[in-house]
């Protein structure tokens, strides 16, 4: 009895006590209810923030149990990977963190062009994707090869070579269409997401950790 | 007749399941030639970016232009293209340039961009241009700050001078000094449009093509001058400078003629493709 | 000077491509070494962030702030067995504030303002150049068609039912459409450019110009 | 009037709304008058999909992006992962999931009861089935696809927030041949889904099935009153249109109060 006392209802209480003043404040003109909104939100980012030492020590672990493997490469890899998160973590804090240029430069040259190399990658996998999926095998299929076309090539050079319009032509389906499209599906996410989150309040929800 | 039936379907099977890093080596193939060997392709230059080149065209002699925006290495990418051609344009006019940036990635982003379109060898460190130091708190915080009291805010530029040893900041000290507001970044508008408009400093900005469309109400409401629209935009502006050495957008847009052809072929050839293997499943 | 980071992030480059070829301990390098300078990244900025909102605690005497403090830390709980349980008590903050000003925002932005800008485009049909009417009629038919297809209970039997399954169609269609417009924009925005970008990197720093 | 802060009543009427309907419709799914759902592909190819790893031997993945557990639709991920967990503990599917700092701890929680309700308690761990890469965008997605390759995933569920990611983490699955399901609000997201997964949940759909993933006919009766704010939205919006084409802005004026 006491566990579920602790470990159910009572979250469930502090979730309402921080659901509803919040909530509420967005409505009402209550001045106690604004300084509760900001103290509560500040609270929720510092956890928030907290939670990296929760993800330090998951990552810990998973590298952990991978230098056990003593398969060919793997750990190596675990060791090379606690090693140099805790060295960038201690240079880091020594430099001064983010207003160090010597710590920015590294960020930058290691992560920043980690990302890019990353990012370029979307290239060439949207000529595989492309590849496979855009095949009329039905009508559904064909609706979306021919508006994924149009743009397509709306914005290639010689899109307008060919025909002058159409550049303005497929700015005018992303105008029209696809504005029309991405607004159906906002208005109605809206409509499932507060349906889902009034679920959970009412503790209707199977699923996630305030069940009922 | 019956054994060419059963060849061209191993050939459109065959086709169809190719494995796919030759796809991959094909484009990587096509994004490098134009790029070795560039064509130039023609395309039209847009209004938007027309309008700002004119506007730096006429920005009278002395003015401080204040370049400062957010966002990650990997995304001012995109939108360094029409900054560097930026760059090109105002190298030989007499305007000072301040660094001030709102995220690391761009304080050690814009620094590069200078020296590469050799904006540095022209224009004199400390007189002409200048690095501010990183601020940290974020853009809700030190934009305001920025734009009231310069030197109160940013003590010492990117190399530790305090910004009464620098030149450039004997004049310049807040939002009055300053004529032009541009932005290399990923999605920086919103901020400046609440914290930089408000004082009446026009802003010209280098946005994301996905954003282009997004920030269209910031200019209709005057917060904004103009924007260019991603590295097509990028590619526009390098057109009109006469080319930067980085030339990002044109190369970009060389090798997207080529890629986009690609795409064609292989979205042909896969539904020439579906469509015989279909026939041949019927027979 | 020559920056050794220069050479450093080339190869990152380089490794990370190669998983074009094939999943290697090439990629590997650069896919730890990304996570890892990540991590590291998160912690530093983090703990300085801590630091500063901290501040106020004994500076200022707001001591209400020790709350999150041992909330925050509360978390490591989950990586006890008997313990587990006490985790929720951070959770559940984190639920409740973030859920509330989710649904605050969502319903002001999404629901009132897209609804009101479905109206403000049906304004647009009548006292405008025919091309803007079409275009706006374009648009509010298919937002219209589009929703219909969000609808899930209803039987596609009766009239009703087999007007809603035509709706339903359609409605899948403009989807589609919207969709496939999307996708034909998008790559050419963020891919292609920084692709060409880290390409013209490498070719750059082979040169010597950073 | 006063209590209510400017232009925020229509807000408000509106939350009041979509309460009480949520409300009703469960009370009426519990009393059994809830009306049965159009089938929805991708609910049933999650079962399937964990299915198809059992008699692969293969592994099923799972992850909701990198938002913490105040985003709904991660909040909805959790939902599937809850199912998704059970099911893997019942086939003794190895499970793989990646989440972002803020939504880890409900991660290990959902996954380590789904496992002690199954009677497997010895089979989870901390790091073992919840893995994770860094709350940085694409760090996080070259881990995922990293391990893709090494772990070979028989199906892949991402529910939650994507961005540009998804065209990488959805190739990276398509390569080492997984099923993948996929489902987000983000619009940015939802093109990049279209033209990488197998199974699609637009928008709301997603909150749909993480409503009825449980297959429990009350869960899913309730799923009616989101029809009833679509309806009411849709009579509001033909209403304004109407009003607008008649030369009345009543309907702004009354959304705006």
């Amino acid at each position: 009895m006491s566990k579920v006392l602790y470990s159910v209802i009572l979250p469930y209480a502090v979730f309402i006590v921080c659901f509803v003043p919040i909530l509420s404040n967005y409505y009402f003109d209550v001045p106690m209810l604004r300084s509760i909104d900001a103290e509560l939100r500040n609270w929720s980012t510092l956890i928030g923030l907290t939670a990296m030492f929760l993800g330090l020590a998951n990552i810990t672990i998973y590298y952990y149990r991978e230098t056990k493997r003593r398969k060919h490469m793997e750990w190596q890899f675990g060791v090379y990977s606690i090693i140099l998160t805790y060295a960038w973590i201690i240079y880091g804090l020594s430099q001064g963190g983010l207003t160090s240029s010597a710590y920015n430069q590294i960020y930058v040259f290691v992560k920043g062009h980690s990302e890019a190399a990353q990012i370029g990658l979307l290239t060439f996998f949207f000529v595989t994707a492309a590849f496979r999926t855009f095949r009329a095998k039905n009508i559904q299929a064909l609706v979306l090869l021919t508006f994924a076309f149009i743009t397509f090539i709306g914005v290639a050079p010689w899109g307008e070579q060919v025909w002058s319009g159409w550049p303005a032509f497929s700015e005018w389906i992303l105008v029209g269409i696809t504005m029309a499209g991405s607004r159906a599906i906002l208005i109605a996410a809206s409509v499932g997401l507060v349906a889902m989150v009034v679920r959970i309040v009412l503790r209707y929800e199977k699923g996630g950790l305030i069940r009922g | 007749m019956k054994k060419e039936e059963g060849a061209s379907v191993t050939i459109w099977s065959k086709a169809l399941s190719v494995r796919p890093e030759w796809f991959w080596l094909i484009a990587l193939i096509l994004i490098i030639v134009p790029m070795a060997v560039p064509p130039r392709v023609p395309f039209k230059v847009n209004d938007s970016t027309l309008r700002i080149y004119e506007y730096v065209k006429k920005i009278p002699d002395g003015s401080v232009i204040v370049s400062g925006g957010l966002g990650q290495w990997a995304f001012i990418y995109e939108t360094s293209a029409a900054f560097m051609a930026f760059l090109t344009q105002i190298k030989n006019k007499n305007v000072k340039l301040i660094i001030f940036p709102l995220s690391t990635d761009s304080l050690m982003f814009e620094p590069w961009a200078v020296s590469v379109t050799g904006f540095d060898k022209v224009k004199e460190y400390g007189k002409d241009w200048v690095v501010l130091n990183y601020v940290p708190g974020g853009a809700d915080i030190i934009l305001p700050a920025f734009m009231t009291n310069i030197k109160g805010l940013c003590r010492t530029d990117l190399y530790g001078t305090p910004l009464e040893q620098i030149p450039i900041f004997k004049n310049v000290n807040s939002y009055k000094d300053i004529t032009l507001w541009v932005d290399c970044g990923a999605n920086s508008i919103p901020s400046l449009a609440r914290y930089v408009a408000p004082y009446k400093v026009p802003i010209i900005g280098f946005v994301h093509s996905a954003y282009y469309g997004m920030f269209q109400p910031y200019i209709a409401a005057g917060q904004v001058y103009e924007m260019t629209n991603g590295i097509r935009g990028g590619g526009e502006y390098e057109k009109l400078v006469g080319y930067t050495s980085w030339n990002l957008g044109t190369i970009t847009m060389d090798s997207y003629q080529l890629y986009s052809i690609y795409i064609l072929a292989l979205v042909i050839i896969a539904n020439v493709g579906t469509q015989m293997l279909k026939r041949e499943e019927k027979t | 000077m020559v920056n050794i980071w220069i050479p450093i992030g080339v190869a990152i480059a380089i490794a990370t491509w190669s998983f074009l070829i094939k999943e290697s301990p090439v990629f590997r390098w650069a896919e730890r070494t990304f996570i890892s300078a990540a991590i590291g990244h998160t912690v530093v900025v983090g703990v300085y962030t801590l630091r500063d909102r901290y501040y106020p605690i004994t500076a200022q005497g707001q001591y209400l702030l020790i709350i999150p403090a041992i909330l925050g830390y509360l978390y490591l709980f989950v990586l006890w067995r008997r313990g587990r349980w006490i985790a929720s008590y951070p959770i559940a903050i984190t639920m409740g504030v973030g859920l509330a000003t989710q649904v605050r925002g969502t319903i002001d932005a999404d629901f009132l303002g897209q609804t009101l800008g479905l109206i403000r485009e049906g304004g647009r049909i009548v006292g405008t150049p025919w091309q803007t009417a079409f275009t706006s009629a374009l648009t509010v038919v298919v937002t219209l068609f589009s929703l219909s297809y969000f609808i899930f209970t209803v039987k596609p039997t009766g009239a009703f039912g087999r007007v809603y399954g035509g709706m339903y169609k359609l409605g899948q269609y403009c989807l589609l459409a919207a969709l496939g417009a999307m996708a034909g924009n998008y790559i050419l925005g963020t891919g292609l450019a920084v692709t060409v970008a880290t390409i013209q990197r490498i070719i750059f720093s082979l040169q010597g110009l950073g | 009037m006063s209590v209510f802060l400017r232009g925020r009543i229509a807000d408000f009427l509106i939350f009041v709304v979509l309460f009480v309907s949520t409300w009703l419709a469960t009370r009426l799914a519990r009393m059994g008058k809830g009306r049965e759902i159009r089938p929805i592909p991708a609910l049933d190819a999650i079962y399937e999909g964990i299915g198809r790893a059992a008699e692969m031997g293969r592994p099923a993945f799972m992850t909701p992006g990198a938002g913490d557990v105040g985003r709904a639709p991660v909040v909805a991920g959790l939902a599937i992962l809850d199912v998704m967990a059970t099911q893997c503990a019942k086939l003794d599917v190895p499970l793989l999931t990646v989440f972002g700092q803020g939504a880890l701890g409900a991660a290990e929680m959902i996954v380590a009861e789904a496992y002690r309700r199954e009677g497997k308690p010895e089979l989870y761990s901390p790091g073992k089935q919840v893995l994770f890469f860094s709350g940085d965008q694409y760090a996080r997605t070259a881990g995922e696809a990293g391990l893709f390759q090494r772990e070979k995933p028989a199906l892949n569920v991402f529910v939650g927030d994507f961005y540009s990611e998804m065209l990488y983490i959805g190739e990276a699955g398509a390569r080492v041949g997984a099923m993948q399901i996929g489902g987000t609000i983000q619009q940015l997201g939802i093109p990049l889904m279209a033209i990488t997964m197998d199974y699609l949940m637009i928008g709301e759909e997603m909150f749909a099935v993480a409503a009825s993933i449980t297959r429990d006919p009350v869960q899913t009766g309730s799923i009616m009153a989101q029809d009833v704010g679509k309806m009411i939205l849709l009579s509001i919006s033909i209403i304004g249109v109407i009003a607008m084409l008649l030369g009345s802005k009543i309907m702004i004026d009354l959304l705006s109060t």
